[in-house]
């Protein structure tokens, strides 16, 4: 039997790996699945505590919608990546620093 | 008689919109609309006078107006006249139609020009009159606007700046003194919250707040607050700086404003507001006020015996005759407060005297060096080619010395016979403020009018019909409140007799 | 329970019709070929849509608050309220992008009805009572963002700046994610109302609970750019056409405040063992927000980089209201919102047509505004000072009342901060009135789009600026009375 | 006669008309001026002539007149504050009154022949008007406050009269030198008015004479000093001020800049004469003080150093002027040694004869085109009558017997060794040796200028040819006769030596000084209960007069309790000094007249001996002891402009621009500050963006905006960590 501890360390890792992933990689299609897996591990916790701890489906309920709304953000940020490397022809994250803070002097 | 006030403060804003329907091609027509305006003013301000009664301590029941405006927070619009906004009232009505006359030749988007001033006018009388805080600071805010404008459209060469410094110097002072003014809101309920009579009389002894997470008296600090506020306006010595640039820069009739009237609306909220509501604190920091004072007595004086620039040098002289009033409130005897406030006007009067004639030597020679960078004199052999233009502005000149027989030496003498008792010390000292003071007023009129003329001085024109119409109403006042003071003074002793009276409880 | 449902859609009118607008506008950019008749068609449909929206809300503002479809999302006063401004922004912001060359003129209709779509997100996140509503706003409010902020596609800053928000939004929204699942396990609910009961009934301070809210704080910190989570806005503000960075400056935030005020009032509203941790929070959020807003915006050279900054101040400066909600932060909030909504609009709308002559929003372009365009000027110089908090005018009275209402609440070294604050915001502003108005204009032209609609419209957003800052007491009154539903 | 509005007010009032009238006419019909201003004058010399009239013939010294009206109340519920204006008249009053008015009308008589076709020569009449009511008003009025504000105006005068011809370079610095020099001593006279404001409780004279006579000054202290010294002292600095005292006597002698005739009425008649009238006005207050000693001493130094430096003067009106330097010292010295009455005998007899003096110069340099005295000589043929009145005056400066100087001078000198005898103090010995020794100067520079002006042979052929010769005209020398007639001794003393050898006017003998009563303390008593009058009040004193049998020989009436044997041997021991002075006085003349013969006629001895034996103190004297090098060069133009300069650099240089500059480490230091904060903020930014908060927090944002997405998300997780750290713990 699977302990509740079990899904949330699995959770935090899943969070944790998402996070370094969205830091570390230069490629922005591998950050967007990085979200993902963010966007996962709060899945996974509604559904363990749901589980678990509260007996009822909002858990399974908000999971669900997360799944939707996840497929929906990647799309558009699919989307997004495209235009821009139809621009630029590189989707390689540092070349997404035109924006910046310049100091007027 | 009851709605004077409120003819005072809208006639200049009707005078604005007539000009605003006028063509701006039509310039006199633009410029004798104005003239119309504030001379209506100040008539009105004539009629308040006559109507003033003396005997009458605090506000004048006959002119009070109180309407209600925000419910929510009790924010009357609520006017009033004492004897200390009196004069000062004379002053501003006078003092603006005279500016209008001396500003006749500003050619520079005249209607604009012409708008702000009576926009200004129209708040500075807000700020004398208002008796509900909201008011008060609303009056206190919209002037910096026309001044902003004024300063940086009209100025001189570095007028942006001197412009913007204003602002900037004035709004900081003022919005801590919001913080103050809202703190006295919430420890007062019902419909006196905002009215600043009713927060009168030293309620808020042993009253704490805790600000940065330590107990602070509530009365000491927001009188420092209020006090901020008040002294950036005067301005006492720590805050002056803005004083030089706006004046230097500023077209003849806004210094003349900024120095007639503006300043005084910094002593002018020490007496009604933070004396009043805070007296304890006042009476505990006296010391400090009077000090802050003398040193701006010296400072002044010593900063404008340096100056090349005369109208740099007048401007730091109305921070070093500033200096004198705060002595006289610090002193809180009955002659040191009347003496304050009749400072208040006699500086009115003579500095604007001083900026205006400066204002038409400006308009000839375009320049105001008394000895120019390369070290060649500016100006010399004024007194041989222009006569009545010396006369004039000797009165003025020995009127802001304090000659006795002309309006300054009354003023300080009642000052320091206010304050010798109490601080006798800062009054020897604040005495020998005088001498500096006749040192570089004299350094200067001699350097600029003794001598043998020069060509360029020859070229010059003596004043004209325009120029000495409204340089003698003031001369008039310098001379007649120099001989004899009481009509200004009877109409001041009653007020100030009952602010001396609640000062001397907490002494 | 259906009956009950049905009966409930009465009072959910207004979002119905936002909806309905999105869908035709959908369905006529299907329908109609792309030419100039269908635009002003669109732009004729979506302006009746929102004003029948606005008409239905102010017919809910007589409802007393409660609770519906089964308590998912609130109607009360205060959300509606928040509603109309919001519905107000939008139509403002119509007008915009009718005006500016950054919409092309194939995309104004997508812009309507990305707007309408982002409206809706908006509606529900303010009137949400449930952390899956919450979520849905949120979500609803950033996806249509990003595609809003990436409209301009033949500007490579204009999709850089959608994929930054793109990323910066997933990933605070995964964040905000994992704490509502933490709170959801530890108090059994993902309604709002069992876990305020849980909050209340925790009687020592919980570590766990708190940092789960904040990691739930984190998601709305971020729509409403406060102080951490603010490194996005100026980017994606710059990087967006104009009338994008008006609307995202204007709906998302005021949406955001909404649920930021409804959170922190009615899960801390009444004093428990966490009120005082968590306002000290909010506290620390709004002074850090409005100093660095404040003092980033100093020197900005590109106008809507400094306006986001200067929005960052605003909101620092709204948070203080929310930490005050109970007695006067509630009406100077939604007074803050409803004044801003005209500021931002009339600076907006300048910027566009700057940006319209020289297609740069850097402030040398508005040197000589003044004299070029008069009104223009004017209306633009009034917004400034008025943003600067100057009476006579409305921003002055918004920011008496937020400081006021702090002031009430001894929240003394807040309202200095603010008032500091305050100074140096007017120092940029002036920057700005001072190159406007003092120097020359580089071109005597006029600006070719510059028609008198425009001149309507703007002096149609100033005359609210000033009348707002001289009789603000019927306003003022009808907002003191906003009710929010507490469950 | 009764005392109103109508016959006091005239005498102050007709010249201040005559000036506002002039004011007018100036611009319409400048040639009505000067006989405006001489009517004026002339009228209100009438008026102080019945004045002066009543109170010879009332002939009592208790007879005051002090009216007031009320010029300022600030009265509001319990604290009362008035400041109540008025007249003050009593025996010295009158006599000034009518000196004051008697040389003013000569002198303006003489200034339309002077001034005549000068620049600006109406103007010089406005001035004269002005200045004589203010002086006239001073003489007065009722109260130190009064006194200070007509004071101010006669200053006024003077500065403007001096810079009369302001073409000149040196007449600016001249005129700046002189308001600038008395304006010490004046703040310091306002300072004295409010410390004894701060104990009376208002500053006219009866009141201050009462509260001495209460000793309402006693045990009362200023920074450790009994409040009448300090308060004394604060008056007696403006009457070193005003009358060229030493250490502030530098201004004087610039002061001849002016027309001559102002020299006349201005700087040797009136003005400075009414800083030692102020003096004598305080004298109680000096002596409750204990500041006689000093007194004394600043006298007599100013006495003979003045002397000694006329002697090597060139220019004739500069001789002049240190004489009247001189002479005003021998007044002050009389002040110090207790010899009031003689003090204020010198100053009226002093004002006759250098009144005439001057204006004789005048008619010299006027007539002659030159002032300097290596260019004259032998000009008795040419300007006969000048020369006359000049020799009678000369007598009387130079105190020969039989003529005013001699009376009074020797009255000082006399008490002045009366006092050293007495006490037998060395103290006193020193203030009178220098006046004997002044005593011996004065002739022998006088003798001087008379001889090289008018006598010898002329050393300046065509400037003697060009003058034309002197004729009797009434506007010219017909008023230096008339002065010179008055600068004989019996006028004043009731006899010719003043040692009461002839008496006349059988019962009034030595009206002068029975007139003239110093107010010693047991004097002051009439005052105690002092009650000021208004103008509408009828005085029913009785003004009969008192017989002979009550006045005693020395000094007027003898007060109740007062013990007249003393009195007698008090009487006997000031005659025996008195004599003795008299004899020795007498003696130092001749010998320094005989001296001047044998230098300048005779030609025994050459000046240049002594330039030669004594070339040092020669130098001194001709940079006049290097005062003006003191206060000019060192104190002002090192010292004071220096200060000003820096200060100002301060505040607009440091104080103002710190902040503007973009100077990294002072921005970091005044940020570091935190009051200075805001500030910084302000002024930085106000020019555009160079600027410590700008710098600061640029930093800031460009190391958090950086741009980099990875980078915000970093932030972002950082921040979420420490705000968790924050809500923890």
């Amino acid at each position: 039997m699977v302990s509740l501890q079990a899904y949330l360390i699995v959770s935090l890792i899943l969070l944790i790996t998402g996070l370094v992933i969205m830091i570390s990689r230069k490629n922005i299609v591998a950050i967007l699945l990085g979200i993902e897996l963010i966007l996962n591990s709060a899945a996974l916790n509604f559904v363990a505590y749901s589980k678990y701890t509260t007996n009822n489906l909002d858990g399974h309920i908000f999971s669900l919608f997360i799944i939707v709304i996840a497929a929906a953000e990647a799309a558009v940020g699919l989307a997004i990546v495209i235009r821009f490397f139809q621009i630029k022809e590189t989707i390689h994250i540092d070349e997404v620093s035109e924006l910046r803070e310049e100091i007027a002097r | 008689m009851s709605g004077l006030l409120n003819w005072i403060l809208w006639t200049p804003v009707v005078g604005i919109l007539a000009i605003l329907c006028i063509p701006s091609k039509n310039k006199n027509a633009i410029r004798y609309a104005a003239l119309a305006t504030t001379a209506v003013t100040f008539v009105f301000t004539l009629l308040l006078y006559i109507n003033f009664d003396t005997s009458v301590a605090g506000m004048q029941p006959d002119f009070l107006v109180k309407v209600p405006w925000i419910g929510d927070f009790n924010i009357f619009y609520s006017l009033g006249v004492d004897g200390i906004s009196m004069p000062m009232t004379i002053l501003t009505g006078l003092l603006f139609f005279l500016c209008i006359l001396s500003s006749w030749t500003v050619d520079k988007s005249v209607k604009a020009y012409f708008a702000l001033l009576l926009m200004l006018e129209s708040t500075v009388f807000g700020v004398f009159f208002a008796l509900d805080f909201f008011l008060f600071y609303v009056y206190w805010e919209v002037m910096l606007l026309p001044m902003f404008f004024l300063i940086g459209i009209w100025g001189g060469e570095n007028r942006e700046y001197a412009a913007v410094k204003f602002f900037l110097y004035t709004f900081f002072g003022s919005i801590i003194m919001l913080i103050g003014i809202i703190a006295l809101y919430y420890s007062v309920d019902g419909v006196d919250a905002f009215n600043i009579l009713a927060h009168q009389g030293g309620k808020y002894i042993g009253k704490t707040v805790s600000i940065f997470g330590t107990e602070w008296a509530f009365n000491k600090i927001f009188f420092w607050a209020m006090f901020l506020g008040f002294a950036i306006k005067v301005p006492v010595f720590p805050f002056h700086t803005w004083l030089p640039h706006a004046h230097v820069q500023a077209p003849t009739a806004v210094s003349v404003i900024l120095a007639g009237v503006l300043l005084k609306m910094g002593t002018y909220g020490f007496l009604r507001i933070a004396f009043p509501i805070f007296p304890q604190a006042a009476v505990d920091y006296s010391t400090i006020i009077a000090v802050l004072g003398v040193i701006s007595v010296l400072y002044g004086a010593f900063c404008a015996m340096a100056q090349n620039d005369v109208k740099k040098l007048v401007a730091y002289s109305s921070v070093s005759h500033m200096g004198f009033v705060m002595m006289g409130m610090a002193a809180m005897t009955t002659q040191g407060m009347n003496g304050a406030v009749l400072q208040m006007f006699n500086h009115g009067t003579s500095t604007a005297m001083m900026f205006l004639m400066i204002g038409v030597i400006y308009e000839r020679s375009h320049h105001r060096w008394i000895v120019r960078p390369d070290g060649t004199k500016g100006y010399g052999g004024l007194a041989k080619h222009m006569p009545t233009y010396t006369v004039i502005f000797i009165i003025g000149m020995f009127a802001s010395l304090g000659l006795p027989g002309l309006s300054g030496f009354i003023s300080e003498a009642l000052i320091f016979l206010g304050i010798y008792e109490r601080f006798t010390t800062i009054t020897v000292i604040a005495v020998m403020g005088l001498l500096i003071g006749a040192a570089y007023l004299l350094w200067m009129y001699k350097r600029m009018f003794f001598g043998e003329p020069s060509e360029e001085v020859l070229s010059y024109s003596d004043m004209n019909i325009r120029e000495i119409a409204y340089m003698l109403p003031l001369c008039a006042a310098v001379i007649i409140f120099g001989i004899y003071p009481s009509p200004i003074l009877d109409i001041m002793r009653a007020s100030v007799g009952k602010l001396v009276e609640l000062m001397a409880q907490f002494q | 329970m259906t009956t009950n449902l049905l009966a409930n859609l009465s009072f959910y009118i207004p979002e119905m019709i936002v909806i309905v607008t999105m869908m035709s506008l959908l369905f006529m950019e299907t329908a109609y070929a792309n030419n100039e008749r269908r635009r002003t068609f669109v732009y004729v449909t979506g302006v009746i849509g929102m004003l029948l929206c606005l008409f239905s809300l102010f017919k809910n503002l007589g409802v007393e608050a409660q609770g519906i479809f089964a308590n998912a999302v609130v109607v009360d006063s205060f959300s509606t309220m928040m509603k109309i401004t919001m519905v107000i922004g939008t139509l403002g912001t119509f007008y915009i992008s009718h005006k500016s060359i950054d919409i092309y003129d194939e995309l104004k209709s997508e812009y309507l009805i990305m707007a309408v779509g982002v409206l809706i997100g908006g509606m529900l996140l303010a009137s949400s009572n449930n952390m899956l509503t919450l979520y849905l706003g949120v979500e609803t409010l950033s996806i249509l963002s990003y595609v809003m902020t990436s409209l301009k596609r033949r500007d490579n800053l204009s999709s850089e700046a959608a994929i930054k928000y793109a990323l910066y939004g997933g990933v605070t929204a995964g964040i905000m994610l994992f704490g509502m699942s933490h709170l959801y396990g530890m108090f059994g609910s993902i309604q709002f109302g069992p876990i305020i009961e849980g909050i209340k009934g925790l009687e020592s301070f919980n570590v766990a609970a708190v940092i789960s809210l904040l990691l739930f704080f984190v998601g709305i910190g971020y729509k409403i750019a406060c102080f951490p989570f603010h490194m996005w806005s100026p980017d994606v503000y710059q990087g967006s056409p104009v009338p994008v960075t008006a609307f995202f400056s204007i709906v998302p935030k005021i949406a955001g405040i909404a649920v930021v005020a409804r959170v922190t009032y009615s899960f801390f509203g009444t004093e428990t063992v966490n009120t005082h941790i968590w306002n000290s929070l909010i506290a620390l959020i709004a002074a850090l927000t409005m100093t660095v807003g404040n003092l980033s915006a100093l020197n900005q050279k590109s106008v809507k980089r400094m306006l986001a900054f200067s929005s960052i101040g605003h909101v620092g400066l709204i948070l203080m209201g929310v930490l005050t909600f109970g007695n006067n932060g509630m009406s100077a909030i939604l007074f803050y919102t409803l004044i801003y909504t005209f500021m931002t609009l009339v600076a907006f709308f300048v910027t566009t047509m700057v940006v319209n002559r020289t297609g740069s929003d850097d402030a040398v372009y508005f040197r000589g505004l003044m004299k070029t365009h008069p009104i223009l000027g004017m209306s633009f110089l009034i917004a400034l000072f008025s943003l600067a908090g100057l009476p006579p005018f409305g921003g002055f009275v918004a920011k008496f009342n937020i400081i006021s209402s702090a002031v009430g609440n001894g929240l003394y070294t807040l309202s200095i901060v603010a008032a500091i604050n305050s100074v140096i915001s007017l120092v940029y502003y002036l920057k700005l009135a001072r190159s406007m108005v003092f120097d020359t204009a580089d071109s005597e032209e006029t600006i070719e789009s510059y028609s008198l609609a425009s001149r309507v419209y703007v002096i149609g957003m100033v005359i609210p600026i000033i009348f707002l800052g001289l009789f603000w007491n019927n306003i003022y009154h009808l907002y003191s009375s906003a009710k929010l539903y507490l469950n | 006669m009764n005392y109103t509005i109508s016959t006091i007010a005239p005498i102050f009032l007709l010249p201040f008309f005559a000036f506002v009238i002039n004011c007018v006419l100036i611009k319409k019909v400048p040639k009505f001026v000067p006989w405006v201003s001489v009517a004026g004058i002339v009228g209100s010399f009438f008026f102080a002539a019945a004045i002066f009239i009543d109170f010879f013939t009332v002939y009592n010294t208790d007879y005051y007149i002090h009216k007031v009206f009320n010029w300022i109340d600030l009265s509001h519920g319990d604290n009362i504050f008035k400041i109540d204006l008025g007249i003050f008249i009593d025996n010295m009053t009158a006599v000034m009154l009518l000196m004051v008015t008697g040389v003013a009308s000569l002198i303006h008589i003489f200034s339309t022949w002077y001034m005549k076709g000068d620049v600006r020569w109406e103007r010089f009449f406005v001035y004269l008007s002005l200045f004589t009511s203010a002086m006239l008003g001073l003489v007065l009025s009722d109260n130190l406050l009064s006194i200070f504000m007509f004071w101010e105006i006669m200053g006024f005068c003077s500065y403007s009269l001096i810079g009369f011809y302001f073409e000149k370079e040196e007449a600016g610095n001249a005129s700046i030198k002189a308001f600038m020099t008395t304006r010490v001593g004046d703040v310091f006279f306002l300072l004295g008015i409010l410390a004894i404001w701060a104990v009376v409780g208002s500053v006219d004279i009866p009141s201050i004479y009462a509260a001495i006579s209460n000793g309402a000054f006693e045990g009362k202290t200023v920074f450790g000093i009994a409040l009448a010294s300090f308060a004394g002292f604060c008056i007696f600095c403006g009457t070193i001020g005003k009358s060229a005292q030493f250490p502030l006597q530098v201004w004087l002698p610039d002061a001849m800049m002016g027309p001559t005739p102002c020299s006349a009425l201005i700087h040797a008649a009136t003005m400075v004469a009414a800083g030692v009238y102020l003096s004598l006005r305080m004298y109680p207050l000096m002596y409750v003080g204990e500041l006689n000693t000093l007194i004394a001493y600043i006298g007599g130094i100013t006495a003979f150093g003045a002397a000694t430096i006329a002697l090597i003067q060139k220019d004739l009106k500069a001789v002049l002027a240190y004489s009247t330097i001189s002479q005003l010292g021998y007044m002050v010295l009389g002040i110090g040694v207790g010899a009031y009455n003689a003090a204020f005998m010198h100053l009226v007899t002093h004002a006759i004869f250098k009144a005439c003096l001057f204006l004789s110069a005048g008619s010299v340099i006027h007539s002659y085109h030159d002032k300097y005295m290596p260019e004259m000589g032998g000009l008795k043929n040419k300007l006969p009558y000048t020369c006359i009145a000049m020799w009678c005056c000369t007598l009387a400066i130079a105190g020969v017997p039989v003529f005013s100087g001699f009376v009074s001078k020797d009255r000082i000198l006399g008490d002045a060794l009366y006092l050293f005898l007495q006490t037998g103090e060395g103290v006193y010995a020193i203030p009178t040796i220098l006046g004997f020794v002044g005593a011996f100067l004065t002739p022998f520079y006088m003798f001087r200028m008379m001889f090289l002006t008018f006598h010898g042979k002329n050393r300046n052929k065509d400037k003697y040819d060009h003058c034309h010769k002197e004729h009797l005209t009434w506007n010219q020398n017909v008023p230096l006769l008339i002065l010179s007639v008055f600068t004989l001794g019996f006028f004043f003393s009731g006899s010719l030596t003043g040692q009461g050898i002839i008496s006349f006017a059988k019962e009034k003998k030595e009206w002068f000084k029975v007139l003239i009563e110093p107010p010693v303390q047991q004097r002051l008593e009439k005052f105690s209960n002092v009650t000021s009058q208004p103008f509408s009040f009828e005085d029913t004193r009785d003004m009969s007069v008192i017989p002979k049998s009550q006045y005693l020989k020395q000094s007027g009436f003898a007060g109740p309790g007062y013990d007249t044997s003393a009195e007698e041997e008090y009487y006997d021991e000031v005659h025996h000094a008195h004599v003795l002075g008299a004899v020795a006085s007498v003696i130092i003349v001749a010998l320094s007249v005989l001296l001047a013969f044998a230098m300048y006629i005779f030609g025994f001895i050459s000046p240049s001996f002594f330039y030669d034996k004594l070339s040092f103190w020669v130098k001194a004297l001709k940079n006049k002891y290097y005062m003006d090098w003191l206060y000019i060069d060192v104190l002002i133009k090192k010292g004071l402009l220096k200060l000003n300069n820096l200060l100002s650099w301060f505040d607009s240089g440091i104080y103002d621009r710190y902040a503007i500059d973009g100077w990294a480490f002072i921005n970091r230091q005044v940020f570091k500050a935190s009051h200075w904060f805001d500030r910084v903020i302000v002024d930085s930014v106000a020019v555009d963006g160079t600027a410590v908060g700008t710098e600061i927090f640029s930093l800031v944002t460009k190391s958090i905006q950086s741009g980099y997405i990875q980078k915000y998300i970093i932030v972002l997780i950082g921040a979420i960590v420490a705000l968790s750290m924050f809500l923890g713990f």
